[in-house]
């Protein structure tokens, strides 16, 4: 039986260079709460020029790059449970502090992985229903509270199955939450009117995203490609 | 007063079965192990577990079978290819689950602590959450109502307890366990380290004596995080 | 114009053995909170081999005596704004913390002055109407939250005005709330049934008692002097 | 990012007529006295101010007509004889007063700094606090639905701060200050000490930077309480 999906693009941005475009959202000053998986890369490639709080939900402000080898505290973790260091400045709180800085507002940008994203902005992200039990973490809380949510995950699944969806199939995590998309393929801004594609990736054309995206894109003006 | 109890044992003697309890830590970092494992000796069956995940910590008592409803964030683990004990006993029937976002649940946790049977949260709003729960707008926006959590017994460890009950957690290790302290009927401390009262500063006091009701000082060393153990 | 009250009783209980009354219910090991007025004298006469933690809604738990002249801490008082000093064992927290201590049942007794109470325990102890302005404070909070209320007050005021009501006639700070009232006359307990005088001060009779209490006073079996 | 501003009198200085302020302090201590009087001096009007008490901190801004509605716990004091500022102007119509028992008062703040529009608390229930708000049944007691309180501005006194707006209050200073720093648009902070980021132990940081907007200096010494001040 063949897909009914398109194949995969052939060169699809690696996971590093995502990240990469990610952190350039982040300006100095900003509270910054990274998801598990994908999102955690960036605390080890912040620029050293500007200050950024990274919010943990497990009560921490201002931690740092993962730590190195034998230079661990046992008690200091981000909620992956990696350790990771402090960066000056940094301070600890309980959970429900910790949340209360959440759903009080006071994370500027949430960067979270992503199983789907709507056209409105629905995200998915705790729960595959063929697997049975997910986990929902904090996701539903920080996309709750979050001044901004920017979701960066694959453009499609292993089996190229789009994960940009007119409708979301996937249980939500929170409905129209999501601001902007990065993708191996792209970045796309969620608007009151859809979907609006508004980066590329080298070499990746209008053509390439359309072909693997459920919802209609919108092309922005001011289109280009993505800058790293 | 003191609230030093011999050992874990007679900590948590008292137990019953279909007893509420929370249970502190976070991916291992302040979990209190002598406690759970001292629980599973002890036997109480037919608990209703409130943890904010169920891999790690909840690991011994659910293996033991002793748990029958579990209050949690993370049931299972959607990046991880292997099946753990709750999934197992989950699927096969044997224990209720229910599935709180992890802010709410602290925040519901906190509620019982602090006296607020009930609050609105935005949390969960359009999602499976919502399924069953009051809804109300305010200011244009809508907004779940979340009763609060309270527990028989809290399990949680500290890094410096005294024998009036005052509990300093250290760093990541203050998560839940600074919540549930003061949440539970009985709230059990496991302690690095026991001092007089007084050389804990009363600026570095997390959970106030108030809270706490029997302390117990650990036989083993600090716990340590599960290097690189991300859910 | 003569007045519509008994005569004040000639010889009551000093405050000074009033609050040696209140200070026989306190066990070692219990969150006690203290008053405005009246009840903040307990915590210079705590005896010394029981261990009182003193709750202080400014967030202070653990507090201890007056400080002495020249050893006070300019951060460190009671919630009327008297400088104390700690006992070992103390600790600081927030204003909001501490009331979550308080509607969390941690107090074991609050001592409260009053103005009113009423048979069905009712405590009126925050303003009196002709004065136009009063101050809640955290009366209310700790009236909902305490295991258990003791109201210290003159057993009349200086009219000779009874103060134990069938109902309070000012506005409550809370409803069926008190457990025990401790007067210049009298200890009183609440019960379903009403009012039970337990305690007569020295030199007190039921009828001194009974002639200066609005609400009718039933006897306890166990009726005795009053012991400090 | 440097959140220190050069003056008190800068850092208010977008204070608008109409705003509403909560000022921190408690019977003097932690009272953001620069700040206070910054705000007299800048002269914005009719205020909205949240205060526990009305006859300390507040009194400045009271008797320079700047204060139209007051949400306090304290408008007077029963057992003293002398009249303040605030009952004067409140009895001849010039200032609104809505009157908030204590802990509710510090509830409804934390809940504005939490994300918690409404809560149900036991304080209250068959006063005159009671009148005009919904109350329902939880597990057979009544409580009352109380709003969230958050504000344009708050303006706090820590003992210490760093550049990024991590604050450490310093004994009894904590109490409403570092509540009301994390429920403010914009949260000024006066510090008797100014620090680099990293020199207050993140272990002893009372309220995180992400809460505060503004730091100053403080040009006078070390507030004191009013000895003997009792209410």
């Amino acid at each position: 039986m063949t897909s009914p999906f398109p194949e995969p693009f052939s060169n699809p941005l690696p996971r590093e260079l995502m990240v990469l475009r990610v952190c350039r959202e982040l300006k100095d000053g900003m509270v910054v709460n990274l998801g598990l998986g994908l999102p955690t890369l960036l605390a080890d490639i912040i620029p050293g020029d500007i200050d950024i709080l990274l919010h943990a939900e497990n009560g921490v402000l201002g931690y740092g790059p993962y730590a190195a080898e034998g230079e661990e505290d046992p008690d200091t973790i981000n909620p992956g449970g990696a350790h990771v260091t402090l960066r000056p400045g940094a301070s600890f709180f309980n959970s429900a502090e910790s949340f209360a800085l959440v759903r009080g507002g006071r994370v500027d940008i949430a960067v979270l992985g992503a199983l789907q994203v709507s056209e409105a902005g629905d995200l998915a992200n705790w729960m595959v229903p063929e697997r049975g039990v997910g986990g929902i973490g904090g996701a539903m809380d920080l996309v709750a509270g979050a001044k901004r949510v920017i979701a960066v995950m694959e453009h499609t699944d292993r089996s190229g199955r789009p994960k940009l969806m007119r409708e979301c199939t996937f249980p939500l995590t929170g409905r129209r939450c999501v601001d902007t998309v990065v993708t191996d393929l792209a970045v796309i801004q969620v608007t009151t009117d859809g979907l609006m594609l508004t980066e590329l990736a080298p070499g990746v054309s209008v053509e390439d995203v359309q072909l693997r995206t459920d919802a209609k894109l919108s092309l922005s003006p001011l289109l280009q490609e993505m800058q790293f | 007063m003191n609230k030093v109890f011999e050992s874990a044992a007679a900590a948590v003697e008292d137990v019953f079965d279909g007893a509420t309890i929370m249970v502190g830590g976070f991916v291992g970092v302040g979990a209190p192990w002598e406690l759970i494992h001292a629980l599973v000796r002890h036997g109480a069956r037919n608990l209703t577990c409130i943890q904010t995940a169920t891999r790690i910590e909840m690991a011994p008592l659910i293996e033991a079978g002793l748990v029958s409803r579990m209050i949690t964030s993370f049931p299972g683990y959607a990046s991880v290819g292997q099946i753990t004990a709750f999934e197992r006993r989950y699927k096969a029937g044997e224990i209720e689950l229910e599935v709180v976002p992890q802010g709410t649940l602290a925040e519901r946790i906190r509620a019982g602590g602090a006296g607020i049977p009930a609050f609105y949260t935005p949390t969960g709003v359009g999602t499976i959450v919502a399924e069953g729960k009051q809804s109300a707008w305010f200011d244009g926006r809508e907004y779940l109502l979340e009763r609060w959590l309270k527990a028989d017994f809290a399990l949680v460890h500290a890094h410096r307890a005294d024998r009036f009950g005052n509990l300093a957690y250290r760093r990541s290790g203050r998560a839940f366990n600074a919540v549930m302290a003061t949440a539970a009927t009985v709230t059990i401390a496991q302690a690095s380290e026991i001092v007089e009262p007084g050389e804990i500063d009363p600026e570095d006091v997390h959970t106030p004596a108030a809270y706490v009701g029997r302390v117990v000082r650990c036989t083993t060393g600090h716990n340590t995080a599960r290097k690189g153990a991300e859910e």
